[in-house]
C-alpha cells in the first residue's frame, strides 16, 4: 500500500461518529459572518446596516488577487456591522444577522439532481469558483482559484483529491464520501477539466473500506479518476507527503505543488466546486463533525457559515460535564477554541470536545535524546535540535536547521515520551525566523 | 669563562637576527586600523545588548567613528553622558536626550480581570499570542509570560507573581528598548523619566471600544475622554477608544488621574495625596 | 464547569512517558538481578540494594539543596543507574566503595551536567570506571567471586577466582554453557547471557530501544572477533566466548542502547554499535586488560554527537 | 621617558642589549652553581648506592661499565671493597618495558647474587599504581620481598608468568618490568664477576 | 591602599587559575601532592614577580614591534636562573617537578601579565601585581593539590591521615586533577554569584 517515505505517527484513530448520517442543522435566529474568512487580503463589504440580503447574496467582494468573496448564509436583515470575536478571542470585522425565513438568491438551485453535464470551459469555471467564493476546505481556507490559475510556464500534470482525513476523530469527509460521492466525483471530473490534465488521484486512507469500495465503484463511470487506498498513518494528508504517497515525487523546500505538476484539493472543496459550477450555489455551508469520547449525540451536521459554535454544541446535548478543551478541527492540528460565542467559519469542518484529562499535557520532564521526534518527523527534521535551540533563542540556527520546512503536523510532541513542547517551540521559532526574513528583506 | 663568551655571543646573535627580521616583517604587513574606533569602544559600556539598533558595543563604535553627526547614533545606555564623551573625543556635536525608562502600559494581569479560558504550553507571549486573545480576553493586553524578562540583558524586568505582570526595575532599567522591541503587543514603551523620575502615563493598550473593555478587565481605558478634557496642556489624545499622554507636554499636573473613572492612568513616584482625595480615588476602583 | 484550555496543537500525545520507559528498562533488569543472587547470594542483593539506594539518594540530595529544583527521582532513572552500576561491581566488594561510585554516577556523570538526559556518558558507566581506576585493588578486572551456591555465605569467606576471559587470555579451559546461563566468576550483572538476552527481549518488545544498537555491536564484535581468531587461533579467543564472556551482553543490551547517551538516528546507531563492538575486541586482544566493554562505550558516548551531526536525517525536499 | 619607536636601530639594540645581559647573567649563575649541582647529583648516585650495598663502610671502587649483548644500554657497576676483597656491588640497571616506559634501578647484591636492596633511581609509572615498586619489593609481606633472594637459585618473575613473586596489584606490567631489571643486573653482574 | 587592591586582585579576584583560566599545564601537572604544588607555585611567583619588575622598568626602552621576544628572553633567564639554583641546592624538589620548571617559560600567566599589567604600569605596581598574581597562583595550586593529595593518597603534606589505606587513586592521576579543578571553579563560581 502506498504512503509517504519518512517518519509519521499512528494516534488511535477514534472515528466514533462514522455512522452518524449528514444531518441538517437547524437556522439559528441571529448569525455572525466574518467578512473575510479566507488565507489573504481582506474582502471588501458590499452590505449596509439595515440591508436585507437572501441566501447567497454577495456581502463581502474580493478586489485584490489572493482574496475570496463572501455570500450571506441566510436570508435576512443586516442589523450590525461591527468586530466580533473569533475562537480565538481576537475581533475580526463581521456583519450581524438577523434570521428571517430561508430565502435564496434567484439562480441557485437547491434541489438534490445530480447533473453531470459539464457546461462551462476552463476560464468560465475559474471564474465561477472565484465569484462562490470557494476555498480550500482542508483547513487552510486558501482561495481556491489562484490554484487553478497556473503560473506563467507551468503544467500540471496530476490532479490529487484529498480524501485522506488522516485526523483521528475527523469523518466530516468520510460521510461526504458515502453521501454525495456523486457530486464529489463530477466535482473532481470539473477541476480535472479545469486544469486540462487526465489523470486524478483521489488518496483514501485505508481505514475507510467502505469508502473507498463505493467510490471505486462509481469512479468506473469517470475516465482517468484513480482511487487510490493509502496506508493508514498519519500525517498521511499533508499536501507534501500525499503527493509523495501518490506520485512519488518530492515537492521542494519552499515551493508549491505545482512545481512538480500537482494540484491538491480536499474531496469537500471538490463537492463544494461541485454546487458551485453546476448548481450556481455560493459556499455558505459545509459539513462539520461534532465529536469527543464524551459527547452524548455525535453528529456530523451540515451547518451554514456564521452558526454560534455554542448553538451547535447545544443541539448535540450540550457540553459535557469534564470538557477541557474544544477544538475546532482534529486533535492533531486544530486550535482550541477559547471563545464559544464565536460562529462557525467556512472552514469549520469539526469541533472536538475533549474532557480535560484526554486534552491535558502530559508533565514536562528533561529532554531523553530518544530520537523518537526524529524519527517520526515526516519532513525529515530534528526537532529536538530546533527545539534546543529555540528554548536559547538561537533563531538564526533554528532557520539553518530547516524550522522553516516544519509543516506544524504534531508528530514530534504527540510521540514525545518526556513531554516537551517541541511543535510549540517550532511554532515560536518559525514566527522568529519570519521576523528575522522581514528584517533582511528590508536591509 | 668561554662558556660566558659563547653565550652571550649566541644569544645576541639570535636577539639581533629577531629584531632585524621582526622589523622589516612589521614594515611589510602594517594594518591601518582607525585608531578611534577603539577609543569610543572603550567609552561605550560594553554591555553588547543591541539596544542602539547595532549588533554590539564595536559595530556601533565603527559607525560612529565613519559617521558625520550623532544623531541616529546613540548608545541608549550610555546616555547623554557617554554621547558627549564621544562628541568630544571625535569633535561632533553631541546630541542630547533625556533619559527614558521602559513603563508597561497594562494593569490587567491576574487582579484586575477574571480568566476565562487557561493557557498551557511554552511559556512564551509570543506563542500564547498567537493561540488566544488573553485568559482574561483582553486582546491588547499583557500576557505575563515573561518574553520581556528573557530578554533584557539588565535584569531589569521580573514578573510580579502576584499580579502575574512584568514590573521595571527603574534603577537598573537603562532604556536599550530591547524589552519594547520584543513585546508581541506592544505593551511596553520607552517613556521619558521625567522630572524627579515621576511620570504619569495610561497604563491600558486596548483598543476595544469602551463597554467591552470594560468587561475584561476593571482598569481599562475606556476611551471616555474625560482625561482629555481636563487636560490643560493639550497632552492627551484619544484615539482608538485609547487616551495616550504625550511624555514631552505633560506637566505632571495629575488631574487626569483623578478624573479617570477606571483608574487606568497612572501616577509614578509621586508622593501621597492629601487624605481626602486617596478615598476618592481608591473609591473609583472599587466602582 | 471548568476553564476551558487553550494550547497550540497538537491536543493528543502518545501514552508513553519518561517514567514509562524507566520503569520497563528496571524490569527487564530483573532476570539478571535475579540470576545473580541465585549464584552470588545476599552479598549480590546487598551490593544491588545499597547501589540503588545511595544513587536516588544522592539524586535527591543534589537536586534538593545544591540544584535546587523540582526532584525527579519517580521516573526511575536514578534507580537503573543504581542497578547497572552494581551489575558492574563483584557481589564481595566492600559497601563503602559502592557508596563512591553512585556518587560519582549520579554526581559527577549525571548531575553536573544537568540531569537526566543531559549526561554525556552513561552514568553507571563513569561510575564503574571511576572505582576501577581508583581502586584496583578492590575492583580489579583480575579476580571476582566466584559462583556458589545460593545464600550461604558472607563476604568474608567469598571464593575468588579468574573471570572467563582472564581464565582464556592465560589458556584455561572454560564452559560455554556455564558463560550462557550464569555460572561463572564475574561482575554481579554481566555472568548470565541469558537473563541478559530475556531483558532486552522485554525492552524490544516494549519498543523502548531498537534492535540496532545490541545486533550492530554483537555482530561487529563476533565478526573481528572471528577474522582474529581466524589468523591465529592460538593467540586470540574464539568468537563465541568473546560474545558471551565479560560485559559484552551487558554492555550491548543495557549500556549502547542508553537513549541519552547513544545517536538519534538508526543510521548513527548502527555506528556506534560498529565502533563499540571493533574497539571493544581491539581493548581485549591487545590491550592490557582482559576487559574494554566499558571503555569502548564511554569512547563512543564522547563520539555520539558527531555521529548525529554526520547522520542527520535529509528534510523532505532537497 | 617615551617609549621608544619600532625604528630598526631601536630595535636591534634593545633587542641585543636585553640578550647580551641576560646571558650574561645566565653565564654567570651557571658558572656558579655548576658546582653545587654536580655535587648534588654525585651525593644522589652515593646515597643510592650506599642504601643497597650489602656491606656497610665499604670503600667504592671504580665504576665499571658492562654491555650485555640485545641490551640497548650500559649497566654500571659500583664494586663494593671490604678490606680490599669483592663484598658485593651497587648495579645501576634498568628496563624498558615499563608502563610509562623506562624505569632505573640501584640495585645492591652480595658477591654470589643475593639481592641486598633496591632503589628506584627513576621511573614514570602511573602513580599510586606502578609507583609501589618503590617499596612492593622490599615490604615482608606474602611472597614480595626480593631482599636475600637470589637470580641465580630463585625464579625472579612475577607469579602470573610462573615465577616466585606477587606482582603489585593492578599492575602486573610493572611488576614484570622491574623484575626483570633486577635479572638483567644479575646477568651484567655476573659478567663483570667472569670478566675479572 | 591602591598596592594592596593589585596585591589581593590576583590573589581573590583575578586568581589566574580559578577566575581567568590561564597556566593550565602545570597547573593540571604538578599538583600532584600539596608539596609539589606548593613548589611551582613559589617558583612560578618569582619568576613572575621579577620578570613583572625587569619588565616594568624596561617598559620604555623596549619598542613594541620587539617586545614578545624581549619579553620572552627576559622570563626565560629568569626561569633558568630558578632552574639552576633549585637544582643546585634543593634536588629533592628538583627531581619531583622535573620538566615542568623550564615549562614556567610558557606559562601564560606569565607573558600575560607582562603583556597586560607591567609594559603598562609602574615598577611598584607590577610588583604588587606579580606578587599578587604568583601568591594566587600558588594558593590555587596547593589548595589543588591539598585536595588531591588527600583524596588521592590519604595524606597531607605528605603526612599519612588514613593509614594503610590507598585512596581514591584517580585523584592522583591526569583525569583527577580535572574533576578537582572543575569542581573547584564551580564552588568558587557558586560562592562568587551568591556575594554579588
Amino acid at each position: 500500500m502506498k504512503t509517504f517515505n519518512k517518519g509519521g505517527v499512528h494516534p488511535q484513530e477514534n472515528k466514533l461518529s462514522n455512522d452518524s448520517a449528514i444531518e441538517v442543522f437547524p437556522l439559528p435566529k441571529q448569525a455572525v459572518v466574518f467578512v473575510s474568512q479566507h488565507l489573504g487580503a481582506p474582502s471588501t463589504l458590499v452590505v449596509q446596516k439595515g440591508d436585507k440580503v437572501k441566501v447567497g447574496q454577495l456581502i463581502a467582494k474580493a478586489e485584490q488577487f489572493i482574496c475570496a468573496n463572501t455570500h450571506s448564509p441566510y436570508s435576512g436583515t443586516v442589523t450590525k456591522i461591527d468586530l466580533a470575536a473569533d475562537f480565538t478571542g481576537y475581533k475580526k470585522l463581521a456583519v450581524y444577522i438577523d434570521v428571517e425565513g430561508d430565502e435564496w438568491m434567484e439562480g441557485i438551485d437547491t434541489s438534490n439532481d445530480i447533473i453531470r453535464d459539464i457546461k462551462l470551459d476552463s476560464a468560465q469555471i475559474i471564474d465561477k469558483i472565484k465569484e462562490m467564493g470557494i476555498v480550500g476546505l482542508g483547513g487552510a481556507a486558501f482561495p481556491t482559484h489562484i490554484k487553478y490559475m497556473l503560473p506563467q510556464g507551468k503544467k500540471a500534470d496530476y490532479l490529487i483529491i484529498n480524501a485522506v482525513e488522516c485526523e483521528p476523530y475527523l469523518t466530516s469527509d468520510y460521510r461526504l464520501m458515502k453521501e454525495k460521492a456523486e457530486e464529489s466525483l463530477i466535482g473532481i471530473e470539473i477541476l480535472k477539466k479545469t486544469l486540462n490534465v487526465d489523470k486524478a488521484f483521489v488518496g483514501i486512507e485505508a481505514n475507510k473500506p467502505d469508502a473507498i469500495e463505493h467510490f471505486t465503484q462509481l469512479s468506473k463511470n469517470y475516465k482517468g479518476i484513480d482511487i487510490v487506498p493509502l496506508k493508514t498513518k498519519y500525517p498521511q494528508g499533508a499536501e507534501k507527503q500525499l503527493i509523495y504517497a501518490l506520485t512519488k515525487r518530492q515537492v521542494p523546500s519552499g515551493k508549491l505543488p505545482i512545481e512538480v505538476g500537482c494540484v491538491v484539493n480536499n474531496i469537500g472543496t471538490a463537492q463544494a466546486v461541485y454546487n458551485a459550477v453546476q448548481k450556481n450555489m455560493p459556499l455558505v455551508q459545509n459539513i462539520l463533525t461534532l465529536t469527543g469520547k464524551n459527547v452524548k449525540q455525535r453528529k456530523n451536521l451540515l451547518v451554514r457559515v456564521g452558526t454560534p459554535l455554542q448553538s451547535v454544541i447545544d443541539y448535540c446535548g450540550g457540553l459535557p460535564e469534564d470538557t477541557g478543551k474544544i477544538i475546532s478541527g482534529g486533535p492533531m492540528m486544530g486550535k482550541a477554541i477559547s471563545d464559544l460565542s464565536a460562529p462557525t467559519v467556512k472552514t469549520t469542518s469539526a469541533l472536538l470536545l475533549m474532557s480535560k484529562k484526554e486534552s491535558s499535557r502530559k508533565e514536562e520532564t528533561n529532554c531523553l535524546r530518544c530520537g523518537k521526534c526524529v524519527k517520526v518527523c515526516p519532513m525529515g527534521l530534528e526537532p529536538i535540535k530546533i527545539a534546543q535551540l529555540a528554548e536559547n533563542r538561537l533563531w538564526e540556527d533554528t532557520e539553518k536547521a530547516y524550522a522553516m520546512d516544519c509543516i506544524e503536523c504534531g508528530s514530534c510532541h504527540f510521540t514525545c515520551p518526556a513531554g516537551r513542547p517541541l511543535l510549540d517551540l517550532m511554532r515560536v521559532s518559525k514566527n522568529h525566523i519570519g521576523d528575522l526574513r522581514r528584517q533582511r528583506a528590508q536591509r | 669563562m668561554s662558556i660566558i663568551i659563547y653565550s652571550v655571543l649566541v644569544l645576541v646573535l639570535t636577539g639581533v637576527i629577531s629584531a632585524v627580521i621582526l622589523y622589516f616583517v612589521a614594515q611589510k604587513f602594517k594594518i591601518v586600523e582607525d585608531p578611534r574606533i577603539d577609543l569610543v569602544v572603550e567609552k561605550l559600556p560594553g554591555a553588547n545588548c543591541g539596544g542602539c539598533g547595532f549588533a554590539g558595543c564595536r559595530s556601533l563604535a565603527e559607525a560612529i567613528v565613519k559617521a558625520e553627526s550623532l544623531e541616529t547614533l546613540r548608545c541608549p545606555v550610555g546616555g547623554d553622558k557617554v554621547s558627549k564623551e564621544i562628541a568630544n573625543l571625535l569633535g561632533l556635536e553631541a546630541v542630547e536626550a533625556d533619559p527614558q525608562v521602559a513603563v508597561i502600559r497594562c494593569n490587567g494581569g491576574k487582579i484586575n480581570t477574571t480568566s476565562k479560558v487557561q493557557y498551557e504550553g511554552v511559556q512564551d507571549c509570543l506563542y500564547a499570542h498567537l493561540n488566544m486573545s488573553s485568559e482574561g480576553g483582553c486582546p491588547n493586553g499583557c500576557l505575563g509570560l515573561g518574553n520581556c524578562v528573557g530578554v533584557c540583558a539588565f535584569d531589569a524586568i521580573k514578573i510580579d507573581s502576584k499580579s502575574g505582570l512584568p514590573v521595571v526595575d527603574e534603577e537598573k532599567c537603562v532604556a536599550c528598548g530591547l524589552c519594547v522591541k520584543t513585546c508581541p503587543r506592544h505593551v511596553i514603551e520607552l517613556r521619558n523619566k521625567g522630572i524627579k523620575n515621576r511620570r504619569v502615563f495610561v497604563s491600558c493598550v486596548n483598543t476595544e471600544k469602551g463597554a467591552l473593555a470594560k468587561k475584561n478587565c476593571n482598569v481599562s481605558c475606556i476611551g471616555c475622554g474625560k482625561c482629555e478634557k481636563v487636560c490643560e496642556f493639550d497632552a492627551i489624545k484619544i484615539e482608538n477608544n485609547l487616551a495616550y499622554i504625550d511624555f514631552n507636554k505633560c506637566r505632571l499636573c495629575r488631574k487626569c488621574v483623578q478624573e479617570c473613572p477606571t483608574g487606568a492612568i497612572q501616577e509614578v513616584n509621586f508622593p501621597p495625596r492629601k487624605e481626602k482625595s486617596t478615598v476618592e480615588q481608591t473609591e473609583t476602583i472599587q466602582n | 464547569m471548568a476553564l476551558l484550555t487553550v494550547s497550540g496543537s497538537p491536543h493528543v500525545q502518545s501514552n508513553q512517558t519518561t517514567k514509562k520507559i524507566m520503569w520497563t528498562v528496571i524490569i527487564a533488569l530483573l532476570p539478571a538481578l535475579l540470576v545473580s543472587i541465585y549464584y552470588f547470594g545476599l552479598d549480590a542483593l546487598m551490593v544491588t540494594f545499597t547501589s540503588v539506594v545511595f544513587c536516588v539518594g544522592f539524586e535527591w540530595l543534589i537536586q534538593k539543596f545544591i540544584l535546587k529544583t523540582k526532584t525527579t527521582i519517580g521516573d526511575g532513572s536514578a534507580i537503573i543507574t543504581g542497578i547497572l552500576l552494581a551489575f558492574n561491581l563483584p557481589a564481595n566488594i566492600p559497601l563503602w566503595i559502592v557508596g563512591i561510585g553512585a556518587l560519582v554516577a549520579i554526581g559527577v556523570a549525571k548531575m553536573s551536567y544537568g540531569g537526566l538526559g543531559k549526561n554525556p556518558f552513561n552514568p553507571a558507566l563513569v561510575g564503574r570506571v571511576f572505582l576501577f581506576i581508583s581502586f584496583p585493588s578492590k575492583v580489579a578486572m583480575s579476580e571476582w567471586p566466584l559462583p556458589k551456591p545460593l545464600f550461604c555465605s558472607s563476604v568474608s569467606d567469598a571464593l575468588t577466582g579468574p573471570t572467563p576471559l582472564l581464565a582464556m587470555k592465560n589458556g584455561q579451559a572454560v564452559d560455554l554453557w556455564n558463560m550462557f546461563i550464569g555460572a561463572t566468576g564475574g561482575s554481579l550483572g554481566e555472568v548470565s547471557a541469558i537473563a541478559l538476552i530475556i531483558g532486552g527481549l522485554i525492552m524490544l518488545f516494549r519498543k523502548v530501544i531498537t534492535w540496532h544498537i545490541p545486533v550492530s555491536f554483537l555482530t561487529t564484535a563476533g565478526v573481528f572477533a572471528l577474522i582474529l581468531w581466524l589468523i591465529n587461533p592460538n593467540e586470540f579467543i574464539h568468537p563465541a566466548y568473546q560474545l558471551l564472556a565479560g560485559g559484552m551482553m551487558l554492555g550491548a543490551i543495557f549500556m549502547a542502547t542508553d537513549m541519552v547517551t547513544s545517536p538519534v538516528t538508526y543510521k548513527g546507531q548502527l555506528l556506534f554499535g560498529f565502533g563499540c563492538g571493533v574497539l571493544t575486541i581491539i581493548f581485549r586482544s591487545f590491550g592490557p586488560m582482559p576487559e574494554g566493554v566499558s571503555f569502548a562505550i564511554l569512547i563512543m558516548n564522547a563520539v555520539t554527537p558527531l555521529i548525529d551531526k554526520a547522520f542527520k536525517p535529509k528534510p523532505f525536499g532537497y | 621617558m617615551a617609549k621608544l619607536d619600532s625604528s630598526l636601530k631601536n630595535m636591534v639594540l634593545s633587542l641585543s642589549l636585553i640578550s647580551f645581559v641576560t646571558s650574561a647573567l645566565l653565564a654567570g649563575a651557571f658558572t656558579l652553581t655548576k658546582d653545587p649541582i654536580v655535587k648534588a647529583q654525585m651525593k644522589k648516585q652515593q646515597d643510592a648506592i650506599q642504601e643497597v650495598l650489602p656491606v656497610k663502610d665499604a670503600t667504592i671502587g671504580e665504576k665499571v661499565e658492562i654491555k650485555l649483548d640485545g641490551m640497548p644500554d650500559v649497566f654500571i657497576i659500583y664494586p663494593a671493597l671490604k678490606d680490599g676483597q669483592l663484598a658485593g656491588a651497587a648495579i645501576q640497571t634498568y628496563s624498558y618495558e615499563g608502563y610509562g616506559g623506562k624505569i632505573e634501578v640501584m640495585v645492591g647484591m652480595d658477591k654470589d647474587g643475593v639481592v641486598s636492596n633496591y632503589t628506584i633511581l627513576s621511573a614514570s609509572e602511573t602513580p599510586g599504581l606502578g609507583s609501589k615498586t618503590s617499596f612492593w619489593f622490599k615490604t615482608p609481606k606474602g611472597n614480595q620481598d626480593i631482599r636475600g633472594k637470589n637470580p641465580a637459585k630463585d625464579n625472579f618473575n612475577v607469579k602470573k608468568d610462573g615465577g616466585d613473586f606477587d606482582a603489585i596489584t593492578a599492575s602486573t606490567i610493572s611488576s614484570r618490568a622491574f623484575l626483570s631489571s633486577i635479572r638483567s643486573a644479575f646477568d651484567a653482574f655476573k659478567k663483570y664477576n667472569e670478566q675479572k | 591602599m591602591n598596592k594592596l587592591k593589585i596585591l589581593f586582585n590576583g590573589i581573590l579576584k583575578e586568581n589566574p587559575t580559578f577566575v581567568l583560566l590561564i597556566g593550565m599545564c602545570p597547573t593540571l601537572a604538578t599538583t600532584t601532592s600539596a608539596i609539589n604544588a606548593l613548589g611551582m607555585g613559589l617558583s612560578t611567583a618569582f619568576v613572575l614577580t621579577c620578570s613583572n619588575i625587569a619588565i616594568a622598568a624596561l617598559k620604555n626602552f623596549i619598542p613594541d614591534n620587539v617586545r614578545i621576544p624581549a619579553f620572552v628572553i627576559i622570563i626565560a633567564s629568569f626561569v633558568t636562573l630558578v632552574q639552576l639554583v633549585m637544582e643546585a641546592y634543593v634536588p629533592v624538589l628538583y627531581a619531583s617537578l622535573g620538566i615542568y620548571i623550564p615549562l614556567i617559560v610558557v606559562n601564560c600567566i606569565i607573558l600575560a601579565r607582562a603583556e597586560a599589567f607591567a609594559n603598562k604600569n609602574s615598577v611598584m605596581d607590577s610588583m604588587f601585581d606579580g606578587l599578587g598574581m604568583g601568591l594566587g597562583f600558588t594558593l590555587a595550586l596547593t589548595i589543588l593539590g591539598s585536595v588531591r593529595e588527600m583524596l588521592g593518597s590519604g595524606s597531607f603534606f605528605n603526612m599519612k591521615f588514613i593509614g594503610d589505606n590507598d585512596g581514591i587513586l584517580i585523584f592522583v592521576l591526569a583525569p583527577g586533577a580535572f574533576i578537582t579543578l572543575g569542581y573547584i571553579i564551580a564552588l568558587i563560581n557558586r560562592l562568587s554569584r551568591k556575594k554579588s
